[in-house]
């Protein structure tokens, strides 16, 4: 379970996220859909502390994620730690280019796990093939195409098997097809309890898969609510205005 | 160190290294010359085991100040103001100065000739502070790290005159048929060369001073200069 | 030219010239594990550790080789530190170049894309492990090419340790010049052993450098 | 070791009259040589071999051999022929050998920028050229900071080498007052202060340089 | 006009591009989908050839622009010329990060065409509010979200007003809103005579805004016509398989 409460965020004089609460049950997926620039990326990334929010708390089953009490390695153990629990996917996927595709995969169950490397590559042959990838294991990242990163990128973050998966923009770059494969896994994992946390902009596809969607302007929480409830009768006239078109093709 | 120490150990003595015929090294790799004879001989007389090494004239004086030698036996002219950093033991010769210009040179034959002219000396020689001192208003200096460069430079014309010391360079002129010559510029300063050794080490520079005076009465001393210098020099 | 006397003097540059080898390639072993350390120490949270490492590389830096040399070689002794002239060329070599390249390494790190260690993190890595497999391979490339360009430095700057009266190449050349008048010649030889000395630090370097850049050229 | 500081005082003059004659060479040479390595870099990373391979033998000539020795070479060897002023020498010998190593930055950082760079340029309809100039280098500049700062820091002090062939910088300045008051060690304290705050000056630099760029990179 | 003929693209012992036809006219916007993998990109990089390609031709307005008989200096000034008229938005936007966003946008325009540097200002700050994104003409790419990045590459391509226009994935970060805006912006400049090749996944956005859409499946056109047929009622089997998702919703 994920926990958000009053998270601030500032760049500067810019304050991005402003005072954000959600929550998020085990095995539940929830999707984030905003504006560009409302925060969505920046308060992903706080989840796991990517960036140190300002004020307020992250909780993941109970635990405390940011911990401003703590300091040097004793925080170093206690977010390591957190982090091989949340796997996360970036917009930019962020794919090592030193590393062959199942290296990628790999490295985090080898090197934090332990796993030996004919057990490494097994799971990461799995889960590329969950991606469909397996014919691209020994290319380099430089070699792929837009979806095939972000499959790997996808991969990657499984191999880990963590409890919590953040997504952002997930399947920008995947042909209706993979969404479709990626909305099944998603689900597969869902029922394995992982629970999951979406950025995307595909509004179709955050409807589809998730349990529970929220929808974010200029860092703040406008409305949350099921998806269905979301996309044919929003409460608010923001939420309202931006899901126009959805809204017409819909109803 | 003064003597009692270094009777218990080995006598550090240093030259340049660099300096012929006071000291260079040989072809063979052997430190030798005017200098490394006179160290030997002192030593055989002070009855100390001697260890002679050549040390670049810019780190020399650091050695010394630093008690890696003992003493300088490198043809150290004695001045005033070096007195007061280190103690020098009776001159063991006396250098002079001399003027050298390219052979085909014909428009310097004096002290005032040199005025505009460009004038090389080396580093750490008496003839380089002064030319510095005199030089001032008159003539450019330029000074080199050591002989060598400056007779090359004087050679390939980047400077009209050279002053230095006389003996090294009659003597690479002996051995290397060089297109210089010395001009007669009247009576330049000498300078005593001695020892230079730390300062405040009474019962060395007094067991020096008796060891030189004895290689001098015995004969030692000049078959030394008879051997580096040429036969009959008188250089004292 | 004289060829004889280039026959003649050769074993002695020779042996000159391992002093040199022998004095570089230790320091620049040493001061790579200096400049480990340094860049180690500025990651402290601690900020008296990282300005005393900033310190360090700053007065290293700030100050000349020789004068170093001059002050541990006859300073060392009053405070107990006696070193004989090459393992004190090792040693302040060590030290000096060790700062340089923990700048140079330092640099090469921040080259990397900030994208890489955060998604090196996101995965559970610590600082420490997401350095050694992620960053610093790709940080490898420039490294190597500005490390060893301080290799070659160093190299040459070994010349300085003759002023504590170590014969090593540059000395040896000038004490035979100084006997022989003969520097074109003697010049002449002691160029071509730095050569053949830079000349494999260089193929060292290349070797090294077309490794750690394979990924982005298959 | 007891300490006299009154010879440093009566050459002080001297002394800072080297730091000038330093500085001045330093300030030319990190032009030439920051200028001169960038070119080197992109004429052997992006030309053929017929026309890198002169330059890069070349620079390779002044990447193997010591400092040194070039200044003699050119300073003695060219005397036969040309004779360049002493201080017009260091600058090209000092010039040279510090562009082969920045050459060897460049060329790391210039390939480290990624080829989508180069084709976003190229797509807008820069050509080549206009694209390493605009594009590549102005990034592969920001990396270089750190190492160019370690170069440019080396070389400020190499230019006492340039002392051999009697050019007044600081390091002969000093080795003058010291061969007249046997004073070693004290003068070496003061040029290694002196060396010290052009070395500051230098790192604060370096550092604004860094802050400047270090939301480009 | 763009023509495309007969291309094939090898990378090594992969064949992407087999056999590529496809015609564009002017001010027309064709939009080409497909699964991940398949070509897509790399036929977008061909037109303007960033992939020089193996066989075939490419034609903007009746000019040939692969050149394999020109060399050097002539090609280079050919294909800069061609280029100039081509702008393309990449996949993974590329922006320059040691440029702030109106440099981004006005660094060509400035240096290719001469323009001067207030005519150059204003003119990006038109394409940047365009896009919605004045307010950040003096940030760095660095600062900025996913889809702000996306909509500088658009604005940046624009700046050059070029004839034909290529997106990889245009809309790939972009929320609703601003596909709507993206949407509306590419009809403007249609009208104004622009051509355009899309590839998206965003089969609503393609059917939208297309004239005529072109599915691309292991290196061959599949199947070609208007989205209208394309989404409703496709000839192939494996065009149905691919759309199936859309198929059934618009159904
Ligand atoms: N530089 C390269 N070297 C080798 N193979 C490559 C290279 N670039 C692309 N490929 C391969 O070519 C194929 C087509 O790639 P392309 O990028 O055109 O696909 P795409 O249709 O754009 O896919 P996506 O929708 O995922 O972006 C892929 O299988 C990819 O792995
Ligand atoms: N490092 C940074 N420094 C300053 N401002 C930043 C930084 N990172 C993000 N921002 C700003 O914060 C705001 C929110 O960014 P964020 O990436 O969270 O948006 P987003 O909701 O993910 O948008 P998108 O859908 O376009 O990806 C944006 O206006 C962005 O410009
Ligand atoms: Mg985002
Ligand atoms: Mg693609």
């Amino acid at each position: 379970m994920v926990e958000v409460r009053n998270v601030h965020k500032r760049f500067g004089d810019l304050e991005v996220l402003k005072g954000i609460n959600l929550t998020v049950n085990r095995g539940k997926i929830i999707s984030i859909i905003g504006p560009s620039g409302s925060g969505k990326s920046t308060l992903l990334r706080s989840v796991n502390q990517l960036e140190v929010i300002d004020e307020g708390a992250i909780l993941l089953d109970g635990v405390q994620v940011n911990r401003p009490d703590m300091k040097g390695l004793a925080f170093e153990r206690h977010i390591n730690n957190i982090r091989q629990n949340m796997g996360m996917v970036f917009q930019h996927f962020n794919l090592f280019p030193h590393l062959s595709t199942i290296d990628n995969v790999t490295l985090a169950p080898r090197k934090l796990k332990g796993m030996d490397k004919k057990t490494a590559r097994e799971l990461g042959m799995e889960q590329l093939e969950r991606v469909g990838l397996a014919e691209k294991a020994d290319v380099f990242p430089n070699w792929l195409s837009g979806g095939q990163k972000q499959r790997v990128a996808i991969a990657r973050a499984l191999a880990m098997k963590p409890k919590v998966m953040l997504f952002d923009e997930a399947t920008s770059a995947l042909d209706p097809e993979l969404v479709e494969e990626v909305n099944r896994v998603m689900r597969s994992l869902a029922d394995e309890h992982m629970t999951m946390l979406i950025v995307t902009h595909e509004m179709s596809f955050a409807r589809d898969v998730s349990d529970w969607a929220l929808f974010m302007d200029g860092g703040v929480v406008v409305e949350e609510c099921t998806p269905d409830k979301l996309f044919s009768n929003p409460d608010q006239e923001r939420t309202r205005n931006f899901l126009q078109k959805h809204l017409d093709n819909n109803h | 160190r003064d003597l009692p120490e270094i009777r218990d150990d080995v006598f550090q003595v240093a030259n340049s290294g660099a300096y012929p015929p006071f000291s260079y090294v040989n072809t063979q790799g052997e430190l030798v010359g005017f200098d490394v004879d006179i160290a030997e001989a002192l030593a055989k007389k002070m009855g100390v085991d001697v260890n002679i090494q050549s040390s670049p004239w810019n780190g020399i004086i650091a050695a010394l100040a630093g008690g890696r030698f003992d003493a300088c036996i490198c043809s150290m002219s004695v001045t005033e103001e070096r007195q007061k950093a280190v103690d020098f033991t009776d001159p063991y010769y006396s250098a002079g100065l001399s003027v050298w210009v390219q052979e085909s040179t014909d428009d310097i034959s004096s002290i005032d000739d040199l005025s505009g002219k460009q004038v090389g000396s080396t580093l750490g020689e008496t003839g380089n502070q002064w030319a510095v001192e005199n030089g001032e208003g008159k003539w450019r200096n330029q000074t080199f790290q050591g002989l060598p460069d400056m007779m090359n430079a004087l050679t390939t014309g980047r400077v009209d005159a050279m002053i230095a010391d006389d003996v090294p360079v009659l003597v690479a002129m002996q051995d290397n048929a060089l297109a210089i010559k010395m001009i007669d510029v009247g009576e330049l300063p000498r300078w005593p060369a001695a020892i230079s050794i730390q300062k405040n080490k009474p019962e060395l520079k007094e067991a020096l001073n008796a060891a030189l005076a004895e290689i001098k009465a015995d004969g030692t001393y000049q078959d030394i200069v008879d051997k580096w210098i040429g036969k009959g020099a008188n250089i004292e | 030219m004289d060829f004889d006397l280039m026959v003649e003097v050769t074993p002695l540059l020779i042996r000159a010239a391992w002093v040199t080898i022998d004095i570089s390639s230790r320091a620049i072993f040493f001061g790579f594990f200096v400049a480990c350390g340094l860049v180690f120490l500025q990651t402290f949270r601690f900020a008296p550790i990282r300005w005393f490492a900033r310190g360090y590389i700053s007065v290293v830096r700030g100050t000349p080789y020789f004068v170093q040399l001059l002050l541990v070689f006859y300073g060392g002794p009053s405070l107990g530190l006696r070193l004989d002239p090459v393992t004190c060329g090792v040693v302040v070599g060590a030290f000096n170049i060790g700062a340089y390249m923990s700048e140079a390494i330092r640099g090469s790190i921040e080259s990397v894309d900030k994208g890489q260690s955060e998604a090196a993190r996101s995965l559970g890595f610590g600082k420490a492990h997401t350095m050694v497999s992620i960053v610093l391979p790709q940080a490898a490339s420039l490294m190597i090419r500005s490390v060893g360009v301080l290799a070659i430095v160093l190299v040459k700057n070994s010349s300085l340790v003759s002023i504590i009266s170590v014969v090593e190449l540059t000395y040896q050349a000038q004490r035979l010049i100084g006997s022989t008048y003969k520097p074109l010649e003697i010049f002449t030889l002691s160029a071509l052993m730095y050569i053949v000395i830079i000349y494999a630090v260089m193929g060292i370097i290349e070797l090294a450098y077309r490794r750690a850049t394979r990924y982005t050229t298959q | 070791m007891e300490f006299d500081f009154t010879p440093v005082i009566t050459y002080f003059p001297t002394l800072l009259k080297g730091v000038g004659v330093a500085s001045l060479v330093a300030i030319v040479v990190a032009f030439m040589s920051i200028v001169g390595g960038l070119i080197v870099a992109v004429i052997s990373i992006y030309t053929n071999k017929v026309v890198s391979w002169p330059l890069r033998f070349f620079i390779w000539l002044f990447m193997t051999t010591p400092l040194l020795l070039q200044l003699y070479f050119l300073y003695f060897g060219l005397g036969e022929w040309v004779l360049i002023p002493a201080i017009v020498v260091g600058i090209l010998g000092l010039g040279f050998h510090y562009m082969a190593y920045n050459a060897e930055i460049f060329i790391a950082t210039i390939k480290s920028v990624s080829g989508g760079q180069y084709e976003a340029s190229r797509s807008l309809g820069f050509g080549h050229w206009n694209t390493i100039l605009y594009i590549i280098v102005p990034q592969a500049l920001i990396r270089s900071i750190p190492q160019l700062g370690n170069n440019m820091i080396l070389m400020v002090k190499d230019t006492s080498v340039l002392s051999a062939i009697g050019v007044a910088e600081l390091v002969y300045a000093s080795q003058y007052a010291i061969s007249v008051s046997f004073r070693p060690f004290e003068f070496f304290i003061v040029i290694a202060m002196m060396y010290y705050v052009i070395n500051i000056l230098m790192e604060l630099g370096q550092a604004w340089l860094e802050r400047q760029t270090a939301y480009r990179r």
